[in-house]
């Protein structure tokens, strides 16, 4: 299991890629295959790279809507 | 209590006082600097705060403020001040904030002159602010008035959430009378703070003033209970005014303020020979009262302000009879004399009939 | 076993926020709401909303709160504390409202050393009417009204206004940060925190300016824009502290 | 219309007049009377004459102003003099501080006093009584209040802690009416 569970909430992403920009990882990306009510491609974190994340919280800071939750597995 | 004589304008902040105005916010102009400078003396004293504003714009900002925070808060200003006023007053109106603006009449227009003037009528009764309202526009014709008017005014401001302005000209600012202080306004029931002041919201809910309704049907159904609710009350509840001599009188003067003090000097000497004339007095000029004018007997309605006749469109359509109404007036800073209006009546009327 | 790392703070209502994609606003509203409730203050905030793009503050902060003629939010501020004084009173406002309509109300509330804070953003233009040249705007940045670029010897210079307030003796804090990177949104959270902290021991007037973008108006990509605060901004607006009465006092 | 004192009390700062008016206007209150004070504001009160309009009245008061039809004037120096003197109702009292103004009234239907009150003052050894004393001479002759309650007045106009000052004063106002009455 991965470190760290990074959820967004994509309904309410509107894509700007803040958050894609900020990943010291470079695991964030948007899912061009979604598409939300508002027509952005929601930002994510494809299953396989999860367990990449550091739980910086980089994207957190940088996201404008509050769309991001991050949760420790312990 | 017994009578004191009081300065108009110490006399209008005394009574705030009294009606529990704790919030003032202003900047000085002429004629009504004794109003900021006895709230800066005694509002200290009762626990309450003075503040002078940077500008009229900002006083009334803060009293926006002040208000919405459930506070009983006022400002005074005179007429090149009160236009800078009008735009936080149209805030007040949106916002549903109470308040009292006083309003010390100067000549105009521009910076005009600092001596007594009505010409602020029309600013008052129908907004120098944008879009679809109504303030309540009390106009004393004393001292005395001005204290009473005062203290109903903020329960006026409180009972129906808006603004009131208190409208006088320089004069009663500047006079001396003996006032008696104790005048208990009318009570009205007031809504509850919780129910809508900022800091007052019950725990879990929201106290928030709205100024921006980008929903252009809410605007719209808003600005309706406005019109349909609020106002329709205030038309039917605070509207004041005086009759003098007026029993078999066929001519009336219509008039406020010092005006009509100086208008009861010229029926009584008209009365003396023998004219059958009287004086309907507004006391609200918003709500403008209609009832006197439904009077059938009165062949002439004379208009006497300090002004160019801002009245005279609000009588005509009272009166319904736009011929028979006459205006005579001064304006920038000059006060009519008795003597003045008994020689129009006479050269427009012919005297006694 | 699972520990939450970061959720979106309590003070902030679950309404859709209506900025553009990628807008700093956005990043400021959650900062101001994680320092109130950090602070323990969400039952006991009072927040004014500026005119301009913030303007629906009401709708996303659970804290009471008004909406203020354009400029005059300090104004009105000034008459909520005076009767709060117990109450956290924030206002909130852009650059065409704080630094050009409401230069005076801004100055005197510093001047008179209101006890509230406030949160000052500074994009460079203004975003609500459609991307005009704001007081902050940069030389040579184009923007509606200044479509060649900003001229100084027509349109003025910018106005830099953490520094004009810092020769007043009212304010008590003032420092400008910026939201172009997530250190600088760390830096921003520790000052509008210093702020409020400062608010609630009713030391003065206190102020946080943020530098922020406004991708839509100034034509470029939400990362892009970030790039632009950071390299033409910023170097115009220097960040840092320019006032700190704590600092002062010792 | 009743017993109605219109009075214009004139002069340049310093020498009291506004006080002078009030302090008959509060004296006629005391005595139940109806009363109102009016003072001419603005550029006017800084140089040049200042003045106040007066009026103590058995009946309610319409026009707290008055232009002419003046029944008492008080005018304390030449500005004041020239400005008032023509208004003054016929068979009215014009009150003339003599000491500076060296006109003498050109009008033969009202009543002139001529009071030296700055040398009256200095006499009782203390200039700023000159206009007590034209009080005094006022209300002996044109009997708008009595002098006592111009003495009550005192105390409500300028405060309990005048209180010593209320014996000179009432020297200053025996003494103007003393003048006036030696006129008559």
């Amino acid at each position: 299991m991965a470190k760290f569970t990074v959820t967004f909430h994509g309904k309410e992403c509107k894509g700007c890629q803040l958050c894609v920009a900020a990943c010291p990882k470079g695991i964030i990306a948007l899912q061009m295959q979604a598409t939300n009510d508002a027509g952005y491609h929601p930002a994510g974190i494809a299953e396989e790279k999860m367990d990449q994340c550091i739980g910086c919280q980089s994207c957190v800071r940088m996201c404008p809507d509050s769309i991001i939750t991050i949760v420790k597995n312990d | 209590m017994a009578k004191v004589m009081m300065k108009g304008n110490e006399a209008i902040a005394k009574a705030a006082i009294l009606a529990g105005c704790r919030y003032f916010m202003g900047y000085p102009i002429t004629p009504q600097n004794e109003v900021p400078e006895y709230f800066s003396r005694e509002l200290p004293l009762v626990g309450g705060t003075f503040v002078q504003a940077e500008s009229e714009v900002a006083a009334i900002n803060m009293v926006y403020g002040a208000g919405a925070s459930g506070a009983r808060v006022m400002t005074s200003s005179s007429s090149p001040g009160i236009a800078l006023k009008q735009e936080g007053i149209g805030y007040c109106v949106k916002g549903e904030i109470p308040c009292v603006v006083v309003s010390m009449m100067r000549g105009g227009p521009g910076l005009g002159t600092i001596q007594p003037s009505q010409s602020d009528y029309l600013q008052a009764t129908r907004g120098g602010s944008n879009g679809d309202y109504h303030i309540p526009v009390l106009a004393p014709g004393s001292v005395q008035e001005a204290v009473d008017f005062v203290k109903e005014s903020f329960e006026i401001a409180q009972c129906y959430r808006t603004p009131v302005m208190v409208l006088c000209d320089g004069l009663i600012g500047q006079m001396m009378e003996p006032v008696e202080l104790d005048h208990e306004p009318t009570k009205r029931e007031m809504p509850d703070l919780s129910t809508w002041a900022l800091g007052y919201s019950p725990k879990g809910k929201t106290n928030t003033v709205i100024n921006l309704d980008i929903d252009a049907p809410n605007c719209e159904k808003e600005n309706i209970r406005f019109f349909e609710e609020k106002y329709p009350a205030i038309e039917k509840n605070e509207v004041r005014w005086e009759e003098f001599m007026m029993d078999d009188a066929e001519y009336a003067f219509v008039s406020y303020g010092t005006t009509s003090r100086i208008i009861k000097n010229a029926v009584k000497a008209l009365r003396a020979e023998g004219m059958k004339i009287g004086l309907v007095r507004p006391q609200t000029l918003w709500p403008f009262p209609q009832k006197p004018f439904e009077n059938k007997n009165i062949k002439k309605w004379i208009v006497g302000e300090m002004n160019m006749g801002q009245m005279v469109p609000d009588v005509q359509l009272a009166c319904g009879r736009k011929e028979d109404v006459l205006f005579y007036g001064r304006t920038g800073g000059m006060i009519p004399t008795p003597e003045e209006y008994i020689d129009f009546v006479k050269k427009e009327l012919g005297g006694a009939k | 076993m699972s520990t939450i790392v970061y959720q979106k703070p309590e003070g902030l209502t679950d309404v859709r926020m209506h900025y553009c994609p990628g807008c700093g606003h956005g990043i400021v509203h959650r900062l101001i709401a994680e320092c109130i409730s950090e602070l323990g203050e969400t039952e006991n905030t009072i927040i004014c909303a500026p005119v301009g793009c913030a303007v629906f503050i009401p709708k996303y902060f659970t804290y009471d709160s008004i909406q203020c003629a354009h400029g005059r939010a300090p104004a009105t501020a000034t008459g909520i504390k005076r009767v709060h004084p117990d109450k956290l009173v924030l206002t909130y406002q852009g650059d065409g409202d704080l630094a050009s309509i409401g230069t005076a109300e801004i100055i005197h509330a510093a001047a008179r050393g209101e006890k509230f804070t406030t949160i000052f953003i500074n994009n460079g233009i203004y975003g609500m009417t459609g991307g005009q040249m704001a007081p902050t705007t940069l030389p040579g940045m184009r923007s509606t009204t200044s479509q060649a670029g900003r001229d100084v010897r027509i349109n003025g210079n910018p106005i830099r206004v953490c520094e004009m307030l810092a020769t007043l003796d009212g304010p008590a804090y003032i420092e400008r940060v910026a939201v172009d990177s997530p250190a600088h949104v760390i830096a921003t959270k520790k000052a509008i925190k210093k702020a409020l902290t400062m608010q609630q021991a009713k030391k003065g007037f206190t102020f946080v300016e943020v530098v922020s973008s406004c991708p839509t108006n100034w034509g470029l990509s939400a990362t892009k824009a970030m790039e632009f605060v950071r390299d033409s901004m910023i170097p115009y607006y220097p960040l840092g502290v320019f006032k700190d009465m704590e600092k002062e006092g010792e | 219309m009743g017993n109605t004192h219109k009075i214009s009390c004139a002069g340049f700062g310093g020498q009291g007049v506004m006080s002078m008016g009030q302090l008959l206007t509060y004296a006629g209150m005391l005595e139940g009377k109806e009363v109102t004070w009016v003072p001419a504001y603005g550029p006017e009160m800084r140089g040049g004459t200042a003045n106040c309009s007066v009026i103590v009245s058995d009946e309610p008061i319409g026009s707290p102003i008055f232009d002419t039809g003046i029944t008492t004037a008080v005018v304390m120096n030449l500005p004041s003099f020239l400005k008032f003197v023509p208004k003054v109702a016929p068979g009215g009292s014009i009150f003339v501080n003599s000491s500076i103004i060296e006109e003498k009234v050109q009008r033969d239907d009202v009543k002139v006093y001529y009071i030296p009150a700055n040398d009256i003052a200095r006499e009782l050894g203390n200039d700023k009584l000159l206009n007590i004393i034209m009080l005094g001479a006022v209300v002996e002759i044109d009997k708008i209040v009595e002098s006592e309650s111009i003495l009550k007045a005192f105390l409500k106009v300028f405060g309990d802690h005048k209180a010593k000052l209320i014996p000179i004063n009432r020297e200053a106002l025996a003494k103007g009416a003393e003048f006036a009455k030696k006129l008559e």
